[in-house]
């Protein structure tokens, strides 16, 4: 299958006044042709700061890129100037925000927020893209969409928005969408809307994306394969069966016991994951989970796992995995 | 609309009459009259000239006269400058102020947006400080050291403009210029705040997402957004700015209404007083209301209504 | 690479409160303003000017030989020397010494007003902007309305009204100086109340003044400052002018503003007249503007780290 | 459960907002009972309602119509002190553990405010109920002079918590105490509002779109739609046995995280949006998008009623 | 008469400065019009003489008019509108032949047209502030009082070409007056046509050498050349075109740009900074003009009720370092009240700087009033930056002389005025400017206790009956003496400190010639000329 994303070793740091946050400390995930990647993980584990570097989105200063590739078809990002990214930037990718309400300029009308990017990249004229812009919001599923694009985004509802955003993201067919949390802000109705919308539309584009949540339901129901992030690093990469079924490493494990399912009986306690993830501004030495790991052993505090494949498909960054703590894995 | 609109104008017109009514009476409390001076003239002279002008009435007799002026814009004559009716006065002086005003505000408005937009776009680089640095320095340099200042170089020493008077585009330079500074600083601090604001928010980002150039970025999504806060503070500026300002005004020679104002005060010219008072309330209303309405225009969340804006 | 024996691999039993266990000393709000403050060069060197300035302003004319008032017809304007630090004015004093003596009134003045000016300010704008509707509709038309009468004919009452001086200046600078921050604040007042943490205190049985003075107006700080920093430019020039009229502190005692708009017309013969009151207030704005903004940069919970 | 006695009991519920010369309807006659230390589920999507339900419960708001009782009696026309003195017994937990704590107050502060409003301990008394709270909640009782921002997002609804609890509440209104948190953390403050009902025998009013939670948390569950109460039941009922289409489009949508019953499932996807509160649809406000909408929808707003004992629900359907 | 913030009011006068005579007309200069640039420093409040009471408004009125007299270079009074006159052998009728000349809109100037104007500014409809120049004329006071009608005044058209005018005493400065611009004739058909006419240069009709030929309020105001003048020969000005820049910096850097002609006295002053720089380049003129400045003291008010400490703090004044380091343009210290160019006793009557006096005189006044020590005193000035220099000064002087602690303290102009009518000070500053030039007019002031420009509270009977002695002395150097007596009287009594004479200085481009200054600080521009 052909790579159309590869990072590599990817290190990503913001200076703050208090010192460095290292949000991102060495990440590796690739993304195939047409395929439907996720990245879950815990609120400030950096999902959307890797996303955004995939742009170059971060701000920079005080975000520094230290370390790593991104290869873009074989193009390294990184090494690119801003101007080469701003070719890239909503042609070859697109992109679609967490918060529907404040990813839009609220001063100006969604058919000139559609247009920009057709006219930049496209050459297309005002009026061709006005037409296309109205198209595209047709295929988002907007009703009546010629009256729709000279309203602004405080007359659509979360939902609307939400698709005009996507409308956007998709104007210029670009090869990834890096879908940045789509669905946390809505309801689950409108959520169930939008990700059959953007299954219906990866299906007759064949875009790959990179699906950014930490709502495993929506996993579930979009992707094919998971990467589980935590402090910063990639810690299980997977399909979802993998994931779902067999997860390895014990943070995964725990993510998936804490969600409350339909069929839980309500006597039985939910068993969440104590403690919190640890403080980027102090990246702990050793795996970043092991304060919070009912089975940490000495080795976890000391030395960070790298990830280790566990089957074709599956590879995890686990202590546990080892040979010499094999015995112990199963209590 | 028209609803809301007759509202705001009711309550101006009550605002303008509270307006009008303190100032009367805080003038009538004022110690010396029009006819206060130096050399005291006869009291039958000066029981005359009341007469003539209406002051031997009982006070609230000349309130409601004038209150009638105010409301037939009819302001009566100036005591010292007896060729001149008040009105004559605002008709010539308002256009002058009006035009030195709006040259000022211009070069405020544009002057302050593009260092207050600069600074934000370099946050904490040095064009940010030198940007800053010159915005606290048009506030911390009186107008009066301003204009003065800028006589010496520009006009004495350079020749490059005239000194004063009032007579044409040359002319006008350099008191807007001095009129500007401190407005322009205050503009392009609030500018710059507001735009670091808005340069954080998503849907600046959206449009970086968009693959657009960072200048378009500036221009089409972040500056107007920005700006939605320093309209609110226009109103009262602009009122301020277009009738006048006095030690401009008589240092550049300027025939405007600024100096009516003070120097009405200063001869306790009643009508005088009166008149550019009620002018100027006007004005201001009048701006504050404008600038609502503007805020609609460039705010299209913003509905105008009673409960709806803040 | 560290060879991995068995013992690596002995589990270790996890505290859990251990991993709850916040890792940065506590600080106290203020404690924590200052610790970013001290961070912030330029606000920390705007800080000790000022203090600087206000020692000085208290030492000096304790320990300088010159006073303020002797006036020596002969020696008049004379340029900086080294028995005239700052040269002389047109009645021979030292400016120098002026300037010291300057400073006590400005600063006075610059610093009360701005304080007076927050008092009455925060608590209009505050009740206006927390009750909102018609409260807020009357209160800030009469803040209009004083805005338009006539300044200088109120002030011309109040010299009629009250006996000249430090206190007389304030009072005039404070009569309508405060509609600025009622404005700032009321409009912060709006954006807070409808925040999650004012409800909380109200569904705890919190009355109106509690909300506003301990949960609101704390948290609009910002701005606050940022206006005040403001304030004290206005405060001082404003001085001068009242002090021209005949309100403030009588001559031969002179403000810097009083200074500069004395030496402004011996710009082209003696600049040394104007410059240094005119430098002293400039820098010192600027001082007070640097110092607030990294004040309101350190008080806002949004930017700590 | 039916032994329980009453302890809240809605009646009539109204509020209404005016937004310049229009009146949205937030919350539009409801009514509904809650039993002593029972836990009721709010379910609907955002805006329709169910925070403002729960304020205006609280009398956080001023109700436009309506009743509430408190053990029978009104709280609607308390004064101000016997409001204050009615707050000791209705509390609170806000959605947004960032929003809800002042940034510049500590820890300590925070809860002992209530405290302080209520004059139930003052001095070392004072500091002392302060940690007994901290620990009740699991927090470090050392951390009361500290600041909301230092602390986790779990911690600080924790500290939301404790707040409410200061002062001994035998009600509180729980809006959307999860939503904000992560999926591993809020296991962890769900678990803490359950001791704590078991503990002390609270009555809880559970607000939360995740019906997952919901239904785990909730005894009996309520849906709203737009201001109006569509379905009201035990929550096993509910969910096994959805009456109203928008119950079950709600159900159906919610994303189950396994991958192989994901792959089978049937969804009721509904089409359009939300209408505006402001003008809702006539006659039954969810006949825009119910895939059941029939003429009559459009024609009178259906009736409230207990389809099935104890089985609540408004939908022409069941007519 | 002010030094204060008000404006002047002036009055022909003896003695009248030029700046040297003109030279006459070449041909060169014919070729080229010429042109005075001046500044106004203010818009004159009106160009109409009848009401016309500050000095910016009579210079522009004496441009523009002509009285039956007019004071020429050598400070007297010569025919102008008038061809000649003749004066009754009572002193109390004078008889002026007209002169055939026109109106500057064509039409004949008649002897009705000054009943007309004298009417007019005595009719207390008129509200004329100067009117009272007009009490001289019979009957003139009670019409304005509106005692009796105004057909009673003694002012009458006998024909078109003879004006006859009685008075109420025999007044020997009478046909100075006439050189005063209540006392010029206006236009009635002008005036019924518009009442307004006097606002407006296209409405603004005169007699005089020029008329007015734009007038953009506020801003600028042109004056050309009256082709129907009757000695239009003697005008060599083409045009004067006055710009109106209030600030004295300012306009000062216009003159030195070459932008005006003149800068400084008597319609402005310059500013005291730039003084020394300006002497050195020698281009500062100045000129005395009848004009004392004093500080007044309240004589009913602890410790000043009591004459030698007045007199104590009098003596102790350092005038002349005042005059020499702070005033800086040659103003003579004042020993008396009277300035010189009416003086009437040269020597004055006490000394300058005299410490060891004052201090005795303070010792003594302390005794008498029970005093071991003064309290501090409270000298009021008006705020204006001048004024509060000489304070600073003579503090800072009482202080090192007397030893006596002195506030200061400076109020808005009209606050002062009504605080020093109303008795309200210990000392304060005031000045006067003659309105004529006589003594009288600097002696009465403080005749009587309540008088309205007194102020010091003070009375002596003695100096009142003087005063009234002077009146009826017909002999010249008799009522000289008894003037002087009197002026000593006041000078023992001290209520008044006089501490200078005024002086107007300015500067000027050299080319400009034949502007006539007078005594009492009046402009007139009818012989002056550019080369
Ligand atoms: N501009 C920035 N300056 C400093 N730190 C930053 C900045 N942006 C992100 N971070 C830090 O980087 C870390 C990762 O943040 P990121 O936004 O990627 O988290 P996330 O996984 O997307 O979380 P969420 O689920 O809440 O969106 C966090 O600790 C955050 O505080
Ligand atoms: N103070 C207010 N003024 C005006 N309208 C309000 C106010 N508070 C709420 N509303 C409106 O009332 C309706 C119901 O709001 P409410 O907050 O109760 O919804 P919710 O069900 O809690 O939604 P969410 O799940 O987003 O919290 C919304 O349309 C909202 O816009
Ligand atoms: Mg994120
Ligand atoms: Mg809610």
């Amino acid at each position: 299958m052909e790579r159309i994303l590869d990072v590599k070793d990817l290190h990503v740091s913001f200076h703050t006044y208090a010192g460095e946050v290292k949000a991102v400390r060495g990440v590796n995930f690739h993304v195939n042709r047409g395929e439907a990647v996720a990245i879950v993980g815990e609120s400030g584990c950096g999902k959307s700061v890797t996303a955004q570097t995939l742009m170059k989105l971060i701000p920079m200063p005080p975000g520094e890129i230290k370390k790593g590739e991104i290869l873009f078809n074989g193009d390294n990002l990184v090494n690119k100037s801003n101007k080469q990214m701003e070719a890239i930037r909503g042609k070859d990718i697109g992109m679609i925000f967490q918060d529907p309400m404040t990813s839009l300029n609220p001063t100006m009308t969604i058919g000139n927020q559609i247009t920009e990017g057709l006219i930049k990249h496209q050459n297309m004229s005002r009026s061709a893209a006005r037409e296309r812009a109205i198209e595209l919001l047709a295929t988002v599923g907007i009703p009546q969409p010629e009256k729709r694009v000279e309203q602004y985004p405080h007359e659509f509802s979360g939902g609307m928005r939400q698709r005009a955003m996507i409308a956007i993201a998709l104007s210029c067919s670009p090869k990834l969408l890096i879908a940045d949390e789509p669905t946390t802000a809505l309801d689950v109705t409108i959520q169930a809307q939008i990700l059959d919308l953007m299954k219906d539309l990866q299906k007759k584009t064949g875009t790959s994306i990179i699906l950014i949540t930490h709502d495993l339901g929506v996993v579930a129901e979009m992707c094919d394969r998971v990467i589980v992030m935590y402090a910063g690093k990639v810690i299980e990469t997977g399909t979802v069966d993998d994931i779902f079924y067999n997860p390895q490493h014990p943070y995964t494990k725990g993510l998936l016991r804490s969600v409350p399912r339909l069929d839980l009986n309500r006597d039985e306690p939910l068993t969440p994951i104590f403690g919190t993830p640890p403080d980027l501004l102090r990246p702990p030495v050793g795996c970043g989970f092991t304060a919070r790991c009912e089975s940490a052993m000495r080795v976890c505090q000391e030395i960070d796992p790298e990830l280790n494949e566990i089957s074709t498909s599956q590879r995890a960054a686990c202590w546990l995995q080892h040979p010499l703590a094999q015995n112990r894995a199963g209590s | 609309m028209i609803r809301y609109l007759g509202k705001r104008i009711i309550f101006m017109l009550i605002s303008l009459f509270l307006i009008v009514t303190a100032t009367f009476f805080i003038m009538k409390a004022v110690p010396g009259g029009p006819f206060t001076s130096e050399k005291n003239v006869p009291d039958e002279i000066k029981a005359a000239l009341e007469a003539k002008y209406k002051l031997n009435l009982p006070m609230h007799e000349q309130y409601f006269n004038y209150l009638k002026g105010v409301a037939t814009w009819d302001l009566g004559p100036s005591f010292t400058e007896k060729s001149s009716t008040v009105n004559e006065m605002i008709n010539r002086g308002f256009p002058v102020s009006a035009h030195l005003g709006a040259q000022a505000l211009l070069l405020a408005i544009f002057g302050g947006i593009i260092l207050g937009v600069i600074a934000a776009l370099k946050h904490n680089k040095w064009q940010d400080f030198s940007a800053m640095i010159l915005a606290v320095l048009g506030l911390s340099v009186p107008s009066f050291i301003l204009a003065s200042f800028y006589q010496y170089v520009f006009a004495i020493n350079w020749g490059l403009l005239p000194i004063a008077k009032w007579e044409g585009f040359s002319y006008t330079i350099l008191p807007s210029l001095a009129l500007a500074a401190s407005p322009m600083a205050f503009i392009a601090r609030l500018t710059r705040s507001n735009m670091i604001e808005v340069l954080g928010q998503d849907y600046i980002k959206t449009a970086k997402a968009k693959g657009l150039h960072s200048f378009t970025i500036t221009v089409r999504h972040a500056i107007r957004n920005a700006l939605l806060p320093v309209i609110t503070y226009l109103g009262p500026l602009i009122a301020g700015i277009l009738t006048g300002a006095f030690v401009i005004e008589r240092i550049f020679g300027v025939p405007g209404l600024g100096r009516e104002f003070v120097l009405s005060i200063t001869n306790r010219d009643y009508t005088v007083i009166m008149g550019t008072t009620v002018f100027y309330s006007i004005i201001l209303v009048v701006m504050i209301l404008i600038v609502d309405i503007a805020y609609t225009l460039v705010d299209p969340r913003i509905k105008l209504s009673d409960s709806g804006k803040e | 690479m560290q060879q991995l024996t068995k013992e690596h691999f002995e589990p270790i039993s996890v505290d859990l409160r251990q991993a709850e266990a916040i890792k940065r000393p506590s600080l106290s709000f203020w404690s924590d303003v200052w610790r970013r403050l001290r961070m912030n060069k330029v606000a920390m060197a705007s800080m000790i000017f000022i203090a600087a300035l206000l020692v000085c302003a208290i030492v000096i004319p304790l320990v300088t030989h010159n006073d303020y008032f002797t006036t020596d017809l002969a020696g008049k304007n004379k340029k900086p020397s080294a028995e005239h630090w700052f040269g002389t004015d047109d009645l021979g004093r030292d400016v120098f010494v002026r300037i010291w003596y300057g400073a006590r009134i400005s600063l006075e003045v610059g610093l009360a007003a701005a304080f007076i000016d927050l008092i009455i300010g925060v608590i209009w704008g505050g009740i206006a902007g927390f009750y909102g509707g018609r409260v807020d509709e009357i209160m800030m038309r009469i803040a209009d309305i004083l805005f338009a009468i006539p300044y200088l004919l109120v002030v011309i009452l109040l010299m009629v009204v009250l006996e000249p001086g430090v206190g007389t200046i304030i009072i005039a600078l404070t009569i309508t100086g405060w509609i600025g921050m009622a404005r700032i604040v009321r409009g912060q007042m709006l954006q807070l109340k409808n925040q999650e943490f004012v409800l909380a205190a109200r569904s705890l049985g919190a009355d109106s003044n509690r909300l506003i003075f301990k949960h609101l107006i704390p948290n609009a700080l910002g701005p606050i400052i940022v206006t005040l920093s403001l304030t004290v430019p206005s405060a001082i020039f404003a001085e001068s002018f009242l002090s021209f009229i005949g309100l403030g502190v009588a001559a031969p005692i002179a403000s810097w503003g009083t200074m500069s708009n004395e030496g402004l017309p011996a710009m082209k013969y003696y600049p040394w007249r104007l410059m240094f009151p005119a430098v002293f207030i400039s820098v010192t704005i600027l001082a007070f503007n640097l110092f607030g903004d990294g004040l309101r940069d350190a008080v806002d919970p949004r930017l700590r780290k | 459960m039916d032994n329980r006695d009453t302890l809240i009991e809605v009646r009539n519920l109204k509020k209404f907002f005016s937004i310049g010369d229009n009146t949205l309807k937030a919350v539009n006659d409801i009514s509904f009972e809650i039993k002593r230390g029972e836990t009721l589920g709010v379910v609907g999507e955002s805006g329709c309602g169910k925070s403002t339900a729960g304020r205006t419960l609280l009398r956080l708001y001023d109700a436009t119509g309506g009743d509430v009782l408190f053990e029978g009696k009104s709280i609607m026309n308390l004064n101000n002190q016997e409001m204050k003195a009615m707050r000791r017994n209705m509390q609170m937990i806000f959605q947004d553990p960032y929003a809800s704590l002042n940034p510049r107050m500590t820890v300590g502060d925070i809860i002992g405010e209530a405290l302080d409003i209520h004059g139930l301990a003052t001095g070392q008394k004072r500091k002392e109920r302060i940690q007994e709270l901290l620990s009740l909640v699991s927090l470090n009782p050392e951390h009361m002079n500290r600041f909301p921002h230092e602390f986790s997002g779990g911690q600080r609804q924790r500290i939301g918590i404790a707040r409410a609890l200061a002062v001994e509440p035998k009600f509180i209104v729980c809006d959307e105490p999860i939503s904000a948190l992560d999926v591993s953390v809020q296991a962890q403050v769900v678990n803490l509002l359950e001791q704590l009902q078991e503990k002390m025998g609270l009555t809880y009013m559970f607000i939360a779109h995740d019906l997952s939670m919901v239904k785990y948390i909730s005894d009996r569950v309520a849906v709203m739609y737009l201001g109006k109460m569509v379905e009201l039941a035990d929550s096993d009922a509910l969910y096994e046995k959805p009456l109203h289409p928008y119950t079950q489009a709600l159900l159906s949508a919610i994303p189950i995280p396994d991958p192989e019953v994901e792959r089978n499932r049937e969804r009721i996807v509904l089409q359009g949006d939300v209408p505006s509160p402001m003008n809702p649809p006539s006659g039954c406000h969810f006949r825009t998008r119910c895939p059941k909408a029939m003429p009559e929808c459009a024609a009178a707003v259906p009736e409230w009623k207990e389809v099935e004992p104890g089985h609540f629900a408004a939908c022409h359907l069941y007519n | 008469g002010c030094g204060g913030g008000q404006q002047a009011t002036t009055q022909p006068a003896e003695q009248p400065a030029t700046t040297q005579p003109a030279a006459p007309s070449t041909p060169a200069a014919e070729a080229k019009p010429q042109v005075l640039k001046m500044n106004l420093h203010s818009e004159p409040p009106t160009a109409d003489p009848g009401i016309s009471e500050d000095t910016t408004s009579a210079a522009i009125i004496r441009a523009t008019f002509d009285g039956l007299t007019r004071v020429g270079a050598d400070g007297k009074p010569h025919e102008s509108a008038a061809e000649s006159y003749t004066i009754s052998d009572d002193m109390l009728t004078y008889t002026f032949k007209i002169r055939d000349a026109k109106w500057s809109n064509g039409d004949p100037i008649t002897a009705k047209d000054f009943e007309y104007a004298w009417k007019r500014a005595l009719d207390p409809v008129t509200a004329s502030n100067y009117a009272y120049q007009l009490y001289y004329v019979k009957n003139g006071e009670k019409a304005n009082k509106k005692e009796v009608s105004l057909d009673d005044v003694g002012v009458k058209a006998l024909d078109d070409k003879t004006l006859e005018v009685k008075l109420e005493n025999p007044t020997p400065f009478f046909l100075e007056l006439t050189a005063f611009p209540t006392y010029f004739p206006v236009n009635k058909k002008v005036i019924d046509a518009n009442a307004k006419w006097a606002g407006e240069a296209k409405t603004h009709v005169g007699n005089g050498p020029f008329k007015m030929e734009n007038w953009e309020h506020k801003s600028k105001l042109v004056l050309v050349k009256n082709d129907n003048y009757w000695d239009k020969d003697s005008v060599k000005l083409d045009r004067i075109e006055f710009s109106m820049v209030e600030d004295e910096n300012t306009e000062l850097s216009m003159f030195e740009n070459g932008e005006l002609d003149w800068a400084g006295a008597p319609m402005s002053s310059l500013p005291t900074d730039a003084i020394p720089a300006l002497k050195d380049q020698g281009k500062i003129t100045t000129q005395p003009i009848a004009g004392t400045y004093w500080y007044k003291f309240n004589t009913e008010k602890a410790p000043f009720n009591n004459v030698k400490i007045r007199k104590a703090f009098a003596y102790s004044i350092d005038r002349k370092s005042l005059i020499d380091n702070i005033l800086q343009t040659g103003q003579i210290p004042a020993t008396g009240a009277v300035p010189p160019s009416m003086v009437l006793n040269p020597n004055g009557y006490f000394k300058d700087n005299d410490v060891d006096e004052a201090k005795k005189l303070l010792e003594e006044g302390l005794k008498e009033a029970g005093l071991s020590k003064l309290p501090a005193i409270t000298l009021s000035y008006n705020t204006s930056e001048g004024h509060k220099k000489i304070a600073e000064a003579i503090q800072d002087q009482w202080k090192k002389h007397l030893g006596v602690d002195v506030k200061l303290e400076n109020k808005e102009w009209k606050v002062y005025l009504e605080d020093m009518h109303a008795g309200n000070f210990q000392v304060g500053r005031m000045g006067w400017l003659g309105d004529f030039n006589d003594p009288i007019n600097f002696l009465e002031l403080y005749k009587e206790k309540m008088g309205g420009n007194n102020d010091t509270r003070w009375e002596n009977p003695k100096y009142k009956e003087l005063l009234n002695q002077s009146a009826l002395e017909a002999d010249p150097e008799k009522r000289k003496k008894i003037l002087a007596d009197a002026e000593q009287i006041l000078m023992d009594d001290m209520p008044i400190m006089p501490i200078y004479f005024y002086t107007n200085s300015w500067v000027q481009n050299p080319k400009v010639k034949g502007v006539v200054i007078g005594g009492l600080g009046d402009v007139d521009w009818k012989w002056a000329a550019v080369e």
